[in-house]
């Protein structure tokens, strides 16, 4: 039916692993910034709440540049971690994910953080006075029901990491096994005449992944949303 | 109004040109749209109002050429690049661009080129470095970059041992080192070609006639390309 | 045991509290919009004062000034919130079971199995609170706060949405609770039985003051508690002697301002006692002329001091030596062309009077 | 009026009822987790019932057969919810005007004035919704829906948080309502004595079933509402026939069985009378021999048919010419040492009677 | 302090134009689709929530290239909007606007879509009984309950639409005074040697432009918190 050729393959492979690593590292801040930002109200919250959203607003190739001046081998950070740990993010293809995770950031923050606020915060005081720690009611509580707002930034955020080109290829560069994922990928074949085709059979891969990942989710908010009680 | 569509590595040239045109002719405006000669031809293709292309490489434009959009008759050479090897700052690696040198033993790190599979300087570079029998040995080493300007950044700030740019790039930058120039036999020459496309406005030939004069060429030398 | 100082403002409401509970069971009593589930609240710590201290036995559970604050889950104060709060992504049992798995197992005072059987929630345990009717979601309420097995117990009409059978169920257990287990209760109502039921220790509260607290009996005395007196079902007190029980008849007999009341026959109280007796505004009829050839008791000579006309129902204020409210229907009050100054007799069922208490 | 016949299942909840209403007020009554906020629901539309129909005097509301089934806003329904449900985005004010606004100026029935005056609520027509107390929500919300000016209007425990001085003031306004207006209108509530107030037509409903609808006194007779009769408070209800008064010590004399009982004095019933009397299980005690002095008029022989341990009571079934049921603490019944078909005296006092009505 | 050249004052114009219209357009289709998929169960719900997300995760390239192949001059609809309204989307402005609509509405749909997901339905049902038609208790109850999401929704999309370049630059071109919005502007001084210093000019009007539009929609956030009673 649809046979993939290795490269394919690869960039299938890799754009999903990328993908997968930059939701999943972004999960836990994501829930605790959007709990910050929702419920908390502090010096400098307007501030945080700008920054979050830089990824968003500047074009994509600058964020990775911005990247790489900060995490490259030569960047500020990039040096240290390099010298410390022996890191290399850039060129690799965990700065993929580093890069896909900063651009998908602020869509997981946003919906996580509207969803706590829409939490009755007297749920919360009844679990604090059945004997919960402020901690224990925020796993047990507002977590669990803020649970549509993550899956829908987690959905959000495989999404854009999915097609996310600028920052990655300027951070990462496109190499292939490494770092060239669907989009760059993509991008490499519709650069070349005569690539559409190969194009084209890319871009069907992308959407089947997309698409089974929504119906995946879907399945996730029926079941969440039985289970909160919503129907 | 005449609508140039040219690839964004003549953009700073180009944007003076039109300036200084725009400057000296009073009935006609001329507007230019930067993008990746792939883009602004395939824009083309899609019915863009274009007057004018200048391409970075001759490819895209055989591409329109086929497609019948552009007028054959004034499609003609406008300028010619060359490719150099270059590094950060201050390395001094010393290679002689032959066969007898492998660049993969000098450089430690990573080579920054165009993607090799597409981006026109890193076809160029490609070819030369199998030409000269260091493809083999560097590929593993190589990173490809969605352009020209990505790669001379990711040696300028050392992100990469060594790049392979157009010499107008390297020309104008004052943070790497110029190494090496490939020998022109190496890779298919490089070419910009122009020309006048088929919708185009009657105006677009005096805009046309200006990018070859002399005035133009003095700018085109100023940012390094060559008007051959 | 609860002892308090706060005050709380809160848009255009304040509430100033000050007093100390010694008695296992409080009645916490107030019309609506009082201020009783502010004060519970501040309690249970999900309020904060404005200024004040609270303290229960010898533990600080807040205090202003020295900036004590303790957190909800460290004052050891269960509640049975007005509108339950369930946590809607738990199935009942883990309701129930929320505060009692945060227990340790030697301060737990209940079993959940029993509460289940208590509250007969037995066949919804798998449900979630979102398919409960209101009276099951009250009961799972009360049962979570139950099985925390807290030190002390803030109830907030826990069985408002209940039927007698529930109610006659529950209460009896909870006066259990307050004997055998000993675990100090607030207990809110608007229903004085159900108070009466649980203890004679109330607080009363109207419009964010303090007007009484203590045993019942004195409680009602209070000059100022009077004027509330009508939301709690207790629009007329007297104080009377007691001259004698009529055991044939079935009456004690009383003297008020030097009017002789019949009342039903009781026990409680013997020749020469003082006491209190309540009779409701809208069990008193009138009539302008003393009536023969009736089954109704009382007849109490009076003189009316003021009208007031509400939409319903017309409120007289009428002297029988001592001031009382009598409620008809604007059809009577024109019907009988009453006026201020008017001589009537007033109509009282022995039946409708209640002993409340004995002044001690 | 309202006739319905509708089946509705709900996990394992089953509702399956039937019944049509002639009178403007009919108390809907039933104990919790019945089926009343259900039933209501489906009335006004809020609920889908999955079979049969409903009709609303000529107008049908739902037919699964014809597939009618009327939005909620053409059925002139009006709907006091058990949990108020007000808009939290908008004030009390605002709140208020909802229906007000979308009632034609013609078919307005209420002022907002008035209505603010009635619940009293001026003081808070700024506020947001959840600024407010339990009552003060539970007002807003009655108040909402009066001023939609419906056609019929369903009322679900509207007074249950209410203080006693409030539900006095409302109750008697609904009772002018309904009168003078000739709004008809569902009133669910827990409290007899509240329906009682309003009508006497009743539906009793229990477990998902009508167990009876009609008048008062035909309902209560029902074999089938007996059972449920302890959620209504009203537990033991025997059928008596008037023997006579005593004037003098202010008693109504009755025979149940073979038995005397003396009541209090009722002008209600004459000789020779068959009448309903209730009593409260838990306001009987027991006593193994015949008791001299004491101030309790009737003691009733009887034979304990069997007892039944709760935690905080037992309930004995007595056989007294008819079986009653009696409630005794634990501790009363280990003392009396009482076993199954021993004798005992069932001391009841006169004031503990009420009665139902007539047998007609 | 900081004067803006001319080119740069029209790029900053430019995007801050097409970012509102984008935002505009889709703001009631946005509420539309959100309220479609929360409240409603149809059939082809999965796909067509999957199709509003394509954008997202398809290379925003890719997403340019299918606009020009439908909406160009030559494309299948592009040819008939110009031969019947002599309307030309690429290459103009408008066309800019419809990439940027495009590239955000899934991020509008989400975020209106969860937070009316959270509103309790019986006060929908309550507003009906009230004698509300479902349009009227729609615009009275529904929306502005869900006012937390489309506030978040359109900070979303406008920060997005901000930020968007590739499909940009790919469907409308890079003209001056057209369509060079600050992406693209930032985009054309980094092509070029010694364009770093202009490029970080826009960057810093960039971040200004998107803080300002945070601290206003923070503010309007507060004002809807304290309306819906959350504070
Ligand atoms: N957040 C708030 N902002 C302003 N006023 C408030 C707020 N919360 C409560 N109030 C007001 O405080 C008063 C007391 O409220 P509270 O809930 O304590 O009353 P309550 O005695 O429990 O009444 P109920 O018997 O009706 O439940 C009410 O008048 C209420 O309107
Ligand atoms: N969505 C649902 N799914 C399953 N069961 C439900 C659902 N909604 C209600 N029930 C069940 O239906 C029964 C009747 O509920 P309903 O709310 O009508 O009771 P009610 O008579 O109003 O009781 P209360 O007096 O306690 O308010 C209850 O047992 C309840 O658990
Ligand atoms: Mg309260
Ligand atoms: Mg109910």
């Amino acid at each position: 039916m649809f046979d993939l050729s290795p490269a394919e393959y690869s960039a299938m492979m890799l754009s999903l692993k990328i993908s997968l690593w930059s939701v999943g590292i972004i999960l836990i801040p994501g829930i605790f910034m959007g709990w910050l930002l929702a419920r908390h109200d502090f010096y400098g919250k307007s501030l945080l709440d700008g920054v979050l959203h830089l990824p968003l607003v500047l074009p994509p190739v600058v964020t990775g540049y911005l990247l790489l001046l900060l995490l490259g081998r030569q960047g500020f950070l990039g040096k240290w971690l390099y010298q410390q740990f022996d890191i290399t993010l850039a060129f690799s293809w965990k700065g993929a994910v580093l890069a896909t995770a900063l651009m998908s950031f602020p869509l997981m923050v946003r919906s996580i953080r509207l969803s706590i606020s829409m939490i009755d915060i007297k749920l919360e005081q009844a679990s604090r006075s059945l004997g919960a720690s402020a901690l224990n009611c925020f796993f047990t509580v507002t977590l669990p029901l803020a649970i549509p707002g993550i899956i829908t930034g987690s959905i959000l955020a495989f999404a854009r990491s999915l097609g996310e080109f600028g920052a990655t290829i300027t951070f990462v560069g496109n190499i292939e096994d490494e770092t060239r994922t669907l989009p760059l990928a993509i991008y490499t074949y519709i650069q070349v005449p005569d690539g559409d085709a190969f194009a084209q059979r890319l871009l069907v891969i992308s959407i089947v992944i997309a698409l089974s990942a929504l119906l995946f989710s879907g399945l996730i908010e029926k079941r969440a949303a039985t289970w909160l009680g919503k129907k | 109004k005449v609508l140039v569509y040219a690839a964004a590595s003549t953009s700073n040239a180009i944007t003076e040109i039109c300036k200084q045109f725009n400057q000296t002719t009073a009935d006609i405006k001329v507007k230019v749209s930067f993008a990746s000669s792939s883009t602004l031809a395939k824009q083309i293709d899609a019915g863009a109002p274009a007057d004018i292309f200048i391409s970075a490489s001759p490819k895209w434009m055989d591409y329109l050429q086929k497609q019948q959009l552009i007028i054959n008759d004034t499609r003609h050479q406008l300028l010619t690049n060359k490719i150099v090897l270059i590094t950060p700052k201050g390395q001094q690696i010393a290679i002689a661009m032959t066969k007898k040198h492998d660049l993969a033993a000098k450089i430690n790190g990573k080579l920054c080129l165009g993607d090799p599979d597409h981006v026109p300087v890193g076809i160029y570079a490609k070819q030369a470095l199998i030409t000269l029998g260091w493809w083999k040995n560097i590929k593993p080493q190589v990173v490809g970059t969605k352009d020209v300007r990505a790669a001379l950044n990711l040696v300028e700030r050392g992100e990469c041992a060594a790049g392979i740019v157009y010499s107008t790039d390297a020309y104008s930058s004052a943070k790497v080192d110029q190494i090496g120039e490939f020998p022109e036999h190496s890779h298919s020459p490089i070419i910009y070609p122009v020309s006048k496309l088929k919708a185009a406005k009657k105006s677009a030939d005096i805009f046309l006639k200006y990018l070859n004069s002399a005035a133009a060429t003095t700018v085109f030398n100023k940012y390094g390309f060559s008007t051959k | 045991m609860l002892s308090l100082d706060v005050q709380l403002q809160r848009g255009n409401f304040n509430l100033e509290a000050s007093f100390a509970l010694d008695k296992p069971v409080t009645g916490l009593f107030g019309s609506s919009g009082s201020g009783k589930s502010t004060l519970l609240n501040m309690v249970a710590g999900l309020a904060r004062p404005d200024n004040g201290w609270l303290k229960l036995g010898n533990k600080h559970l807040f205090d202003s000034k020295r900036n004590i604050n303790l957190s909800p889950n460290k004052r050891d104060v269960g509640v049975v919130f007005q509108d339950s709060q369930l946590f809607p992504h738990l199935s009942v049992t883990k309701n129930l079971h929320y505060g009692y798995n945060r227990t340790p197992k030697k301060q737990r005072r209940f079993e959940v199995i029993e509460i289940i059987d208590l509250l007969e929630i037995g066949h919804l345990l798998k449900k979630s609170p979102i398919q409960l009717s209101g009276g099951e979601k009250q009961r799972v309420g009360l049962g979570r706060a139950l099985l925390a097995s807290p030190k002390f117990l803030l109830l907030d009409e826990p069985l408002a949405s209940l039927d007698q059978g529930l109610k006659g169920q529950i209460l009896p257990f909870l006066k259990r609770v307050k004997d055998e287990l000993e675990l100090p209760m607030v207990y809110i109502s608007h229903s004085i039985e159900e108070i009466l039921h649980l203890t004679d220790h109330l607080v009363v509260i109207n419009k964010g003051r303090i007007l009484g607290a203590g045993h019942f009996y004195d409680v009602i005395k209070a000059e100022a508690v009077k004027g509330v007196a009508n939301s709690m079902g207790l629009e007329n007190i007297l104080s009377v002697n007691v001259i004698g029980h009529d055991i044939e008849s079935g009456h004690t007999i009383v003297e008020s301002q030097g009017n002789i009341l019949l009342l039903p026959l009781t026990d409680k109280f013997v020749k020469g006692d003082v006491c209190y007796i309540s009779i409701r505004s809208n069990e008193i009829s009138i009539a302008k002329h003393h009536i023969s050839h009736i089954s109704i008791q009382n007849q109490v000579k009076g003189t009316i001091i003021s009208c007031t006309k509400n939409i319903s129902y017309v409120a007289l204020q009428v002297d029988i030596g001592t001031p009382i409210i009598i409620d008809i229907t604007p059809k009577a009050f024109h019907e009988l062309e009453l006026n201020k100054n008017d001589e009537i007799y007033c109509l009282i069922k022995a039946q409708s009077f209640s002993f409340l208490g004995k002044l001690e």
